[in-house]
């Protein structure tokens, strides 16, 4: 039936949900490049194996939900999450691992929970978590940047790898991430400083290494997305204000065991989370202040994980931890509306 | 009228609930005396069972679990609380030693384990007995998960194969875990500074 | 001796918590029923009778006891009998066929050409809305009707007919926009 | 005499449906939901702590229905709670005399059945009100509905986690079971997740959606549910 | 404030706009509000076109409501003659302004036309033919026939006269302006002239302050006198530099003889800057309290047109009758401003336009922001009128879920959060949009027009403030229910003990009589008590009565039932009540089986059927009755 009565305003600045997922996903394309250059072909593989799940995964579950496909399939909020993802997992594991990652997030992550926009969980962390519970060797073992194994793999093989699996040592070309060889480093009581000094660190473009430069990439795609207003400026200011004061206070504190800010900054996920993790806007905060608090609050607990939790970066449980919190941020930060006193 | 009631009351309830807790606690006490032997003789057994696994009873025929003493090694054992020995003997020959030890620098903590030493310095076998290592990663010292904790089995230790007991990534014999190379280093260093303090005690482990 | 005393110990305790309970069941007794109320004031107070109940307290007063169903109420409709099965945390139960919705609210509306002063639709209204003496022509007060149609059966002449509101500027209201997103809290059986 | 026979049998059968699937114990009334979460890892384990809570379950139901009309009811709570209680205890002491390896694994969720809310709440809703027959016969299937959500619980977990069934089958049924363990081929990953605590809500939140699912098909329902349509906006 | 600190205020603005050329975000810097949009204005469309007057419609239609309040009566008949400025509807009702006729003619009908309303209703209105003639009523308000009371107070004076004008707020929500305007001087201190004219396409205002400035002024210099106003503030946008170079002109001019001096200020143009609450943030930097109007904080806004309307009142004897109007949109050839009469229909007025194709979709009136989708484009201009909008369809967007982007709460001008309020308002939990604020919401679109998932969320807020308006409307005619009901039911009893008093009273007397008729000299006493006791018996039943009468026409409560002494005991109720509820049980399986009756015997069912039905139903009832009276009596 035709609704006859349609409210004002009759006038839009026609923004809509699929430009403000490309604009996220154009943004990650500095990252990719970058990672592409660095880690070989596996990323683009992994891409396109999580693409692929994702529109498969979406279409089951909105046949199965009893939702119509067409506004549900091309809102690309799958495409983000999955990009997400792939991100995250070594760019050679198996492809059954994105596919499973793909397929939990978006089924557990996603519909489950009644489809984008009711998520109380950030679905692609949520796949990430299930994916390092669930198979945490395959989850551990990073890719080494070609750079530093002078392996150059060209497509096919990559292809081979993540398909049909190894053929010859994986302790060659796989290792630990930096993240990871701070913690083992420090566990065996090798001061951070002298961590740092490790090849792994240190070797790459201009003395960076590979994950430093995926950051960097990172960091580059999330301004572009500020400038454009497609993200706030709550989420970067407060995610990394806060890990840079944790990480600089604890270094200052004992420079021994605490690595210092730029080694946080630069490591793991950290750019990934502040500029295209956290701004999901679905299961974020929604008020003003209350991205800040929520920025902070995982920022403190990437720190805390990172340094004293099971995982070597905390990204994943950071955001899933400060999700849950999130109804309680927006109910104590709601702004003052005009003509109410606080 | 209402006093009466509430005495009544009261004293109802009172009674009731008196006889039913002396009634149950008698049960309990009954059945707590009836099952108590039964619990410590299968304790004992359950004890020596974990310690079999580990000496094997065709190489002793003493008592092992009465033959037991504390010992005191922090370097060697991983904690400066007093660790117990049991003392396997066969026909009053020593014949080899069960410790238990700890290895400190697991990647979430303290790990338990059972060794068993032959009087010849050789490992009879090692056993985890407890630990808090990540599922998936660390957790393949349990014998459940993997076979790599009895590749312990028979080995010794001497100055000539000292750099041996390491992982293969420290050009050691052992295999590390994908993932995880800090548990299999740190059960290893356990190991060898509990063999290594066996070896040089020698004897007297056994008075 | 051990056990003893332990038994000793608990027969102490039983004792004493058997008198504080005992104690507390005589003097801590509720009295009456807020519960009554609470239902009241949910239900439409149409007093209309199509529970069966002589008004919309009695029918309170008998859910409060647990002798009425919670879907009686056919006025107040679905909604209604969802919130007096969430007061009395019972199940709900679906409505009669034709109480599912709310009805759209009506007056009772007297053909005044028709009406012979009867009074006995006076006598049946349940909030006094309707104006009139014997032999004089009868008025329902339209601000105070309730809807409950108990009028339109006396009416010995069949002059009383049920009226919507007309839709005005004034009570008009905007629709929720593709409003069809509602969730049916029974989900009905159909016999095969 | 055969009608009144009749009558029962109904009555039985009713308590036993109840038991099994309308008023599942886990998956309707979501009571006792702490140990089955925290034992269901494994299958053995599962039956086992089923096992131990149908017991407890059968005693405290019959002994409240025994004691039912000389119970005051200021001090009925009490009351059950020592019967259950002692039950508990009595069977902790038992298991731990006969089942050592598993009353190990199982450790504190036997005492901690005590607080196992779907006992409390049978007595209390069903043997204080009910005569002992019909108490026995609700205990029963209350317990095998309960027992049977954590075996499926726990074979699923197992299966997914751990890529094995009945693994430690011996725990229970001693040295017949030794090689009762069916193994998965070794190409497939466990996945994880499934027995870590999270698995267990995820597994319990499908096996309870299934249920319901069961239910709607049964019925031969149709939904007078509108799905949301997604409509244009003019 | 010191010229030093002005000039640097100056200098800081003249600084951010030109920023704000480069850096969109600057914009934000330029007013002191919270959120606010930049939508594209298309002014420049109608203001190609010089203003438009002295166009005779064919028809006028007058609909007896024209603004928010009560609506007119009217005081006409069909086929009566009318002059311009003639009253041909009164103000009876308070809240309601009378209405003129905008000119000679004839009146056609009296008869419900459709509404420039959101909900196309149709409502009483006076359609009038002009005769062309536009011949005027001389004195038409008679402000020299004052009442006598209003004589000495300037106040009353003036108020009684833009209330008989029927000046209304002609900015858009059309409040009765004198209802606006306190009744004391010196209540409001500051007097803001609304020229801020924020809404895309509108220029009507912009036309206005450009062709009459001075009349403007001569309004707002009215209302300063007779309320003793201090400050007069004209805000303009600073997109409308002509309006502003014209006012200021204005303004230089009536320097000299004016009491109060106006001060003009230009300030951002944003969205929604001409909302009351905004201009007055933004002038005054107050916030009007939440529940509270304008005047309460001692502030007046009025619109330009207003104004005019009350100059026009006040000091040209003149009631209301035309306004400006803008005639645009994207599907006009020639866009214009008009001044037009109220009545004229938006459709004659869209095709002076010269409309691009037909007009065969729905026009708005008011702007693209605010404004209301006609259901009929066949409605006319009123007070509250001041565009037609002819934009043709766009391609539709679908709405998709809230993602909680926090757009909307970025813009919003009110700082409230659009998107929790959706939320509730989708779900229907109205308590919850309460909490956030919903009363709040001015529904100015923003958080709509900036959505990306295309979510029409004002219709949302709309919709939850009616609903939540309508539940307690219902929920006080519940109340009322419910007292008259016990009301009647302590009736009632009240008049069920009297009549068991009086039978009483009466056995007694008959009682008496036969002892008095045997008489027996030991018993003498007895009958003078039994006969006192029927007496006090009466006199309560008396009283009771008095009481009752009392209670029913104050809708008694139910304490002064339970002084009442003996009640029927509890088990005869019940017993009645159950026999009543079977009979009436029946009553409705009757009533049902007349309705299966008439569902399937199509339309023509026998008036004969229903009526045994309707018997046979009311036979049950009295059955039911009779059970209840016969119970109650045992």
């Amino acid at each position: 039936m035709h609704n006859i009565y349609t409210s004002s305003p009759f006038a839009h600045n026609n923004s809509s949900v699929q430009k403000v997922m490309l604009q996220v996903q154009l943004a990650a394309l500095p990252a990719l490049v970058v990672h592409l250059l660095l880690f070989g072909y596996g990323i683009v593989i992994q891409w396109f194996l999580a693409v692929a799940t994702a529109l498969l995964v979406e279409y089951v579950m909105l046949k199965l939900r009893g939702r119509p496909l067409l506004p549900n399939m091309t809102d690309f909020s799958a495409l983000i999450t999955v990009t997400g993802l792939v991100f995250c997992i070594p760019p050679e594991s198996p492809w059954w691992v994105v596919v499973l990652g793909s397929a939990f997030a978006l089924i557990f992550g996603k519909h489950l929970y009644g489809g984008l926009g009711y998520n109380p969980f950030n679905p692609a962390m949520l796949g990430y978590a299930f994916l390092l519970l669930s198979f945490p060797a395959q989850m551990t073992q990073w890719t080494l940047p070609t750079e530093l194994t002078g392996l150059h793999r060209p497509f096919w093989d990559t292809f081979q790898v993540i398909f049909f699996g190894l053929s010859t040592e994986p302790e060659i070309y796989t290792g630990a991430t930096p993240l990871s060889l701070m913690r083992s480093g420090l566990h065996e009581g090798v001061s951070a400083v002298n961590v740092m000094m490790s090849p792994i660190l240190g070797s790459g473009w201009f003395g960076l290494n590979a994950w430093a430069w995926v950051n960097i990439a990172f960091f580059i795609g999330g301004l572009y997305l500020l400038l454009t207003r497609t993200i706030r400026w709550q989420y970067p200011v407060g995610f990394l204000g806060a890990l840079i004061i944790t990480a600089w206070f604890f270094h200052t504190l004992n420079p021994d065991v605490y690595a210092p800010v730029s080694f946080h900054l630069l490591a793991g996920g950290t750019m990934l989370a502040a500029f295209f993790i956290i701004t999901d806007p679905v299961s974020s905060s929604t008020t003003p202040y209350g991205r800040l608090i929520y920025a902070a609050g995982i920022g403190l607990l990437v720190y805390v994980i990172r340094n004293w939790g099971t995982f070597p970066d905390g990204i994943a449980f950071a955001i899933l931890l400060m999700n849950i919190a999130v109804p309680l941020i927006d109910r104590y930060t709601q702004p003052r509306v005009v003509g109410h006193s606080r | 009228m209402k006093t009466t009631t509430l005495s009544t009351t009261m004293l109802r309830a009172a009674g009731l609930m008196g006889l039913f807790v002396v009634v149950s606690v008698g049960l309990l006490v009954a059945v707590n005396s009836f099952t108590q032997p039964k619990i410590a003789e299968v304790e004992r057994q359950v004890m020596l069972n974990t310690l079999n696994q580990v000496m094997p009873t065709r190489y002793y025929n003493n008592n092992l679990i009465e033959d037991m003493t504390w010992v005191t090694a922090p370097d060697a054992l991983g904690t400066t609380q007093p660790m117990p020995i049991y003392r396997a003997r066969l026909d009053g020959e020593p014949a080899g030693l069960v410790i238990e030890t700890i290895a400190p620098d697991g990647y979430s903590g303290n790990i338990h384990l059972l060794m068993g030493v032959f009087a010849d310095g050789r490992i009879a076998g090692v056993r985890v007995l407890s630990h808090r290592e990540t599922p998936g990663l660390g957790d393949k010292i349990e014998l459940r998960k993997d076979n790599w904790i009895l590749s312990f089995n028979g080995r010794q230790l001497t100055k000539d194969n000292a750099h041996t007991w390491a992982v293969k990534r420290d050009r050691g014999d052992f295999e590390q875990f994908t993932g995880a190379t800090i548990t299999p280093r740190a059960v290893i260093n356990a190991v060898k500074h509990t063999l290594d303090y066996v070896n040089l005690q020698g004897v007297r482990l056994y008075e | 001796m051990n056990a003893w005393l332990g038994i000793l110990l608990f027969l102490a305790l039983a004792v004493a918590f058997g008198l504080l309970l005992g104690y507390a069941a005589v003097r801590f007794k509720v009295e009456g029923d807020p519960v009554v109320e609470i239902i009241d004031q949910k239900l439409p107070q149409t007093q209309c009778g199509q529970c069966g109940y002589p008004g919309c307290k009695p029918y309170a007063e008998a859910l409060a006891k647990g002798e009425a169903d919670v879907n009686l109420c056919i006025p107040g409709g679905e909604p209604t009998m969802l919130e007096i099965a969430e007061i009395l945390k019972k199940d709900p139960k679906p409505m009669a066929a034709e109480a599912t919705e709310p009805k759209p609210p009506m007056v009772a509306l007297i053909d005044e050409n028709l009406c012979i002063g009867c009074v006995l639709c006076i006598k049946a209204c349940p909030v006094d809305a309707i104006l009139g003496a014997t032999k004089m022509m009868h008025t329902v007060i339209a601000k105070e009707c309730t809807g409950c149609e108990l009028c339109i059966p006396v009416c010995p002449v069949d002059c009383i007919s049920m009226v919507t509101e007309e839709v005005s500027s004034k009570n008009w209201k905007w629709p929720q926009p593709n409003s069809v997103t509602r969730i049916p809290v029974e989900v009905k059986a159909v016999e095969s | 005499m055969s009608s009144l026979w009749q009558q029962k049998w109904q009555d039985y059968q009713d308590i036993a449906q109840k038991g099994l699937w309308n008023n599942n114990q886990a998956l309707v009334a979501l009571l006792g939901l702490c140990p089955l979460l925290a034992v269901t890892n494994n299958t053995v384990n599962g039956l086992g702590l089923g096992l131990a809570t149908m017991a407890v379950l059968l005693t405290s139901n019959i002994l409240v229905s025994l004691i039912r009309d000389h119970v005051p009811s200021e001090i009925r709570i009490p009351v059950f709670i020592a019967i259950i209680a002692c039950a508990v205890t009595v069977i902790d002491m038992l298991m731990h005399a006969y089942f050592y390896t598993l009353h190990g694994i199982l450790g504190i969720f036997i005492p901690l059945i005590v607080t196992n809310c779907a006992i409390l709440a049978r007595a209390e809703a069903f043997a204080s009100k009910n005569p002992v027959d019909k108490s026995i016969v609700d205990a029963l299937f209350i317990g095998i509905g309960f027992t049977l959500v954590l075996i499926v619980l726990g074979a699923l977990r197992e299966l997914i986690g751990n890529g094995t069934l009945f693994d430690q089958a011996w725990l229970l049924f001693g040295d017949v079971a030794q090689n009762w363990t069916i193994h998965l081929p070794d190409s497939y990953n466990p996945v994880m997740l499934a027995i870590l605590p999270p698995g267990a809500f995820i597994a319990l939140g499908l096996l309870i959606a299934l249920k319901n699912l069961v239910d709607q098909k049964v019925k031969k329902t149709t939904l007078t549910a509108i799905p949301v349509e997604v409509k244009p906006t003019s | 404030m010191s010229t030093k600190t002005m000039r640097m205020s100056q200098l800081s603005h003249q600084f951010l706009t030109k920023l704000s050329a480069i850096v969109p975000l600057a914009k934000h810097w330029l007013y002191k509000f919270h959120g606010g949009i930049f939508p594209d204005y298309h002014k420049d469309l109608a203001l190609k076109q010089p203003l438009r007057q002295g166009y005779m419609p064919k028809k006028l239609i007058l609909p007896l409501q024209q603004h928010m309040g009560e609506p007119a009566t009217a005081c006409v008949k069909v086929g009566e003659n009318v002059l311009k400025y003639q009253v041909i509807a009164q103000a009876i009702e308070p809240r309601s302004v009378p209405l003129h006729a905008p000119t000679s003619g004839k009146v056609v009908a009296i008869a419900p036309q459709p509404l420039p309303h959101a909900s196309g209703v149709a409502e009483m209105a006076i359609v009038i033919e002009p005769d062309g003639l536009d011949e005027a009523l001389t004195n038409p308000l008679q402000q020299d026939q004052l009442p006598p009371n209003n004589k000495q107070d300037p106040i009353a004076a003036f108020k009684h006269t833009i209330l008989n004008a029927g000046v209304v707020g002609m900015g858009g929500a059309g409040f009765p302006s004198y209802a606006k305007l306190p009744n004391q001087p010196g209540l409001v201190k500051h007097l803001i002239i609304n020229g801020a004219e924020c809404e895309p396409f509108i220029t009507c205002d912009d036309m206005l302050m450009q062709t009459h400035p001075a009349e403007i002024l001569a309004g707002a210099h009215a209302l300063a006198t007779a309320f003793q106003i201090p400050n007069i503030i004209f805000a303009i946008e600073s997109n409308k530099p002509n309006a502003i170079k014209a006012v200021r002109h204005a303004i230089a001019g009536q320097a000299s003889n004016s009491v109060v001096k106006v001060q003009l200020v230009e300030v951002a143009t944003v969205y929604p800057m001409g909302g009351q609450k905004q201009l007055i943030q933004e002038l005054l930097g107050l916030e009007i309290p939440h529940n509270k109007h304008a005047i309460d904080i001692g502030i007046v806004m009025m619109n330009v047109a207003t104004l005019r309307a009350i100059h026009h009142a006040i000091n040209l004897g003149l009631p209301s009758v035309s306004r400006f109007v803008t005639v645009s949109g994207h599907g006009l050839k020639e866009p214009f401003n008009i001044e037009t009469m109220i009545g004229t229909p938006f459709d004659e007025l869209a095709m002076l336009a010269k409309p691009a194709s037909s007009i065969n979709y729905s026009l708005i009136m008011g702007g693209p922001m605010m404004g209301v989708r006609l259901v009929n484009n066949h409605v006319p201009v009123i007070k509250t009128t001041n565009c037609i909008l002819a934009n043709p369809p766009e391609p539709i967007h679908q709405a998709m879920a809230c993602i909680r982007c926090g757009e909307c709460a970025e813009v919003c001008p009110v700082n409230l959060l659009p998107q929790q309020l959706y939320w509730h308002a989708k779900a229907q939990e109205f308590d919850k949009t309460q909490d956030y604020k919903l009363f709040d919401c001015i529904e100015c679109g923003c958080c709509a027009y900036v959505c990306p998932s295309h979510i029409p969320l004002v219709q949302y807020y709309r919709n939850a403030k009616a609903e939540i308006r309508e539940q307690h409307a219902q929920a006080a005619l519940a109340e009322q229910a419910k007292q008259r009901h016990e009301a009647r039911l302590a009736r009632i009893e009240r008049e069920k003990l009297e009549r068991e008093a009086k039978l009483a009273a009466k056995k007694a007397a008959v009682k008496a009589q036969a002892a008095e008729a045997t008489p027996k000299k030991d018993v003498t006493a007895e009958p003078a008590t039994t006969k006192l006791s029927a007496r006090e018996k009466a006199m309560q039943a008396a009283k009771a009565r008095q009481a009752a009468a009392a209670a029913s026409s104050k809708k008694a409560d139910s304490a002064a039932v339970k002084s009442e002494p003996a009640a029927p005991s509890a088990e005869d109720k019940r017993k009645a009540a159950m026999a009543a509820a079977k009979a009436r049980a029946a009553a409705k399986q009757a009533k049902q089986a007349q309705q299966s009756d008439k569902k399937s015997a199509t339309e023509s069912v026998s008036v004969e059927d229903k009526r045994k039905a309707a018997m046979a139903a009311a036979k049950a009832r009295a059955a039911a009755k009779k059970a209840q009276q016969e119970s109650s009596d045992a």
